[in-house]
């Protein structure tokens, strides 16, 4: 391991330290939620980090468009990868923390409906190249397929706010930011938002350099076979 | 105007196969080149590369036209024409709307007597207004031939052009060959035919170039010879 | 130039349309399995006691994505059979403007069967379609045109891998979900008399972006 | 005792959440170290071939 990279873990491990002692300890529980309401800092610190991913698998594809470089394609397929997980993550904590506030796991509301969406769309990017055999095409496909579904993403949004703003509102929706008021409250969520970015460098930069090496390797052992005669 | 290929180190890999390793040559005008190798020895690969179909993964491959070299590849496809066993018509069309349609496609402006021209030329003059599925293979073939013909092409890419063809289809073809005003790169199995209509040999095998050779400095019986392969294996 | 581009715009969009028009496949496919999911989902939704009128609008947009992915599979693989997509691959013609005239021509063919399925929502589901028939039809072309416009790329995506015939639905749908949504509420407002604004320009805008992703990024889906 | 019953509830609901959160980032991680599994054994395989033809590793 680097340096650079002990550094940045180091200061990641400490940051995320840091961010769960002030979200499950420091900062007061909710007036009306109680505890549960610190699900919220990291169910809002990973959904950051996924629109962060999905922005630059947007601009990574078109970068790989452009210039041709494998490097761009892999930079992007990792981005979507984790931008998955984290997206994940935004999905299975909210019904956690829905169920004993709204009393109900799901419900169709926006933010739902289109980080759902958005998850759908982006495990297509993620496991289409699984069923593309051709190793010259895989690249190319996903790279349409990951601007095409970034460019949706938008417009998801805006689909379900307008329908929302048409029919009325069901009551049980609570807002997210309007609970936090208290100041150590805000620190617990900007720790956590700090914390999950710092995570997701982190882990992009690692699934980045794996798989160069894994290119390379792929390369020099095509070269071996062919040295070796078969 | 003219058109040249040349191409230096060109690689093909799929994943971990090689299908094309390093191969350096050229094509000029007036060229016929046959190319010669098992299967999998990379022509078909080698082939698509050449019109422009597939990209290299290594190596440079550079089109000119009239001299200049070319990189708009919609400009080079203009004057590329490709044949191969799918005889790429819609089957229900008929052999005249489809000749209508690439007509349209490159912009050719041919008229209706010159379609109908290109059909008797294929001898299919009979059935322009048939439907493609109701062809049968050798008829489609020859349809196939006539699509590939149409655009005028300087350059003509060839992969197994004479399947399902009959003794007729094969000696229109072999006429429409001989024009003088355009190079062709074929791949075929149809060993006698690769000699008789070719001026220049490419020899692959398992990726590489071994060999290539004029017509005059290879007699029948050495390509023969080198088509069984026997020289093939030793010189690997 | 533009003379050109028209030309070739034109030959797409007939030679489509007439081989349509010749074999009727997908169009009867089509539209067979549109007036079936109308009557499934009437006894599906039985149930729950829903009123038919209200119903009319989800039912023909269910139909309009179902029976258009159908379509859009049907027509892309009619392409590659004989190889003739090859053929277009190798033409020295702009990408942009195929995609345009198989969004064209693939839309077209849906707005047909959907003004065929109208009567029969008439008949199957009691709903009044002329209150506002300016505003149900824009809904309709913009709405469908959105569809096409993803699934013409989506298709060439998909067409690309082993297991094309399932993928194509599983990518394309999550990916037309806005415009389904603008789709139901446009059309639900015009069959109320009203004119649905904001979801018309919605849909304007979604045909805008994908319409002009799909022209730029055409010509890299035609490779080998 | 009632209220301290339906926080004990949601006190669950929270732990469950961070697990989640646990989960999942593991998971990924378990993904990266088994494609890393897959490049040792590439190098591995590297080294013997290598070795066969004479050439040392270490070089």
């Amino acid at each position: 391991m680097s340096m650079k990279n002990t550094i940045h873990f180091v200061v990641l491990f400490a940051v995320m330290q840091m961010a769960l002692v002030w979200a499950l300890y420091i900062a007061p529980p909710d007036a009306l939620q109680g505890h549960v309401q610190r699900i919220f800092y990291f169910h809002l610190g990973s959904i950051w980090p996924g629109f962060l991913a999905f922005f630059y698998v947007l601009y990574g594809s078109i970068r790989y468009l452009i210039s041709r470089d494998l490097i761009w394609d892999r930079k992007s397929l990792v981005s979507g990868e984790i931008g998955l997980v984290f997206c994940s993550i935004v999905l299975t904590t909210g019904p956690v923390w829905a169920k004993p506030t709204w009393g109900v796991y799901w419900a169709w509301d926006a933010r739902l409906t289109s980080t759902l969406v958005l998850w759908l769309v982006f495990f297509a990017y993620v496991n289409l190249r699984e069923y593309i055999d051709d190793d010259s095409k895989r690249p190319r496909i996903s790279a349409v397929l990951g601007i095409v579904g970034a460019l949706m993403v938008p417009f998801v949004y805006m689909s379900t706010r307008i329908f929302e703003t048409q029919h009325p509102k069901p009551v049980v929706m609570g807002d997210a930011e309007s609970g936090i008021r208290h100041p150590d409250m805000n620190i617990a969520l900007y720790l956590s938002l700090f914390a999950f970015t710092l995570l997701y460098i982190y882990l992009w930069r690692q699934g980045v350099k794996q798989m160069l090496t894994e290119d390379r390797l792929k390369k020099l052992r095509a070269q071996l076979l062919r040295l070796e005669g078969h | 105007m003219t058109l040249s290929i040349r191409f230096h180190e060109l690689s093909k890999q799929f994943g971990e196969t090689i299908a094309l390793w390093r191969v350096s040559e050229a094509i000029e005008p007036g060229d016929r080149i046959s190319i010669l190798g098992h299967n999998g020895a990379g022509k078909s690969t080698l082939l698509h590369m050449l019109a422009t179909l597939s990209k290299p993964s290594s190596g440079e491959l550079t089109f000119s036209l009239a001299g200049e070299t070319c990189d708009d590849v919609k400009k080079l496809r203009d004057h590329l024409s490709f044949l191969s066993h799918e005889p790429m018509l819609y089957p229900d069309l008929t052999a005249l709307e489809n000749l209508r349609f690439i007509n349209r496609l490159y912009q050719r402006n041919l008229s209706e007597d010159a379609l109908r021209e290109l059909l008797d030329k294929v001898g299919m003059s009979d059935f322009g207004d048939r439907l493609f599925r109701t062809c049968s293979r050798g008829m489609q073939q020859r349809l196939s031939l006539a699509r590939a013909l149409l655009p005028q092409p300087k350059l003509l890419f060839l992969d197994e052009p004479f399947s399902g063809l009959d003794r007729g289809g094969v000696e229109r073809m072999k006429a429409l060959f001989a024009d003088d005003q355009m190079s062709w790169v074929l791949v075929t199995h149809h060993l006698r035919l690769g000699y008789e209509l070719a001026n220049r040999f490419w020899i692959l095998h398992r990726g590489r170039l071994l060999h290539s050779l004029q017509k005059r400095d290879l007699t029948y019986e050495a390509y023969i010879k080198l088509c069984e392969g026997s020289s093939m294996e030793a010189s690997a | 130039m533009s003379g050109q581009v028209l030309s070739v715009f034109s030959a797409v969009l007939r030679k489509d349309l007439r081989r349509e028009l010749r074999s009727r496949e997908i169009f009867i496919s089509s539209f067979l399995f549109s007036v079936i999911l109308l009557m499934v989902i009437f006894y599906a939704s039985k149930t729950s006691g829903v009123q038919l009128e209200a119903m009319s609008s989800g039912a023909l947009w269910l139909c309009i994505l179902f029976s258009g992915t159908i379509g859009l599979n049907r027509t892309h693989q009619s392409e590659m059979v004989n190889g003739c997509y090859r053929a277009l691959i190798l033409a020295p013609v702009e990408g942009g403007w195929l995609y345009l005239a198989k969004v064209c021509s693939n839309a077209l063919l849906l707005i047909v069967m959907e003004l065929l399925l109208l009567p029969l929502l008439v008949l199957f589901y009691h709903t009044d379609i002329g209150k506002n028939s300016g505003a149900l039809l824009a809904a309709l072309v913009l709405g469908t045109l959105a569809f096409t416009a993803v699934g013409t790329l989506v298709v060439v995506i998909t067409a690309n891998t082993r297991m094309k015939d399932v993928l194509f639905p599983v990518v394309q749908l999550p990916l037309v979900v806005p415009t389904l949504i603008a789709g139901v509420n446009a059309t639900e407002a015009a069959l109320q008399g009203k004119t649905a604004d904001n979801w018309l320009q919605f849909l304007v805008a979604v045909n805008v972006v994908f319409l002009a992703a799909g022209f730029l990024l055409y010509d890299f889906l035609l490779e080998e | 005792m009632e209220t301290s019953q339906i926080t004990n509830n949601h006190l669950m609901f929270l732990v469950a959440a961070y697990s989640l959160v646990w989960i999942m980032i593991s998971g990924y991680v378990f993904v990266l170290s088994r494609r890393n599994k897959k490049l040792e054994k590439q190098v591995e395989d590297f080294e013997r071939r290598l070795a066969k033809h004479g050439v040392s590793s270490d070089s």
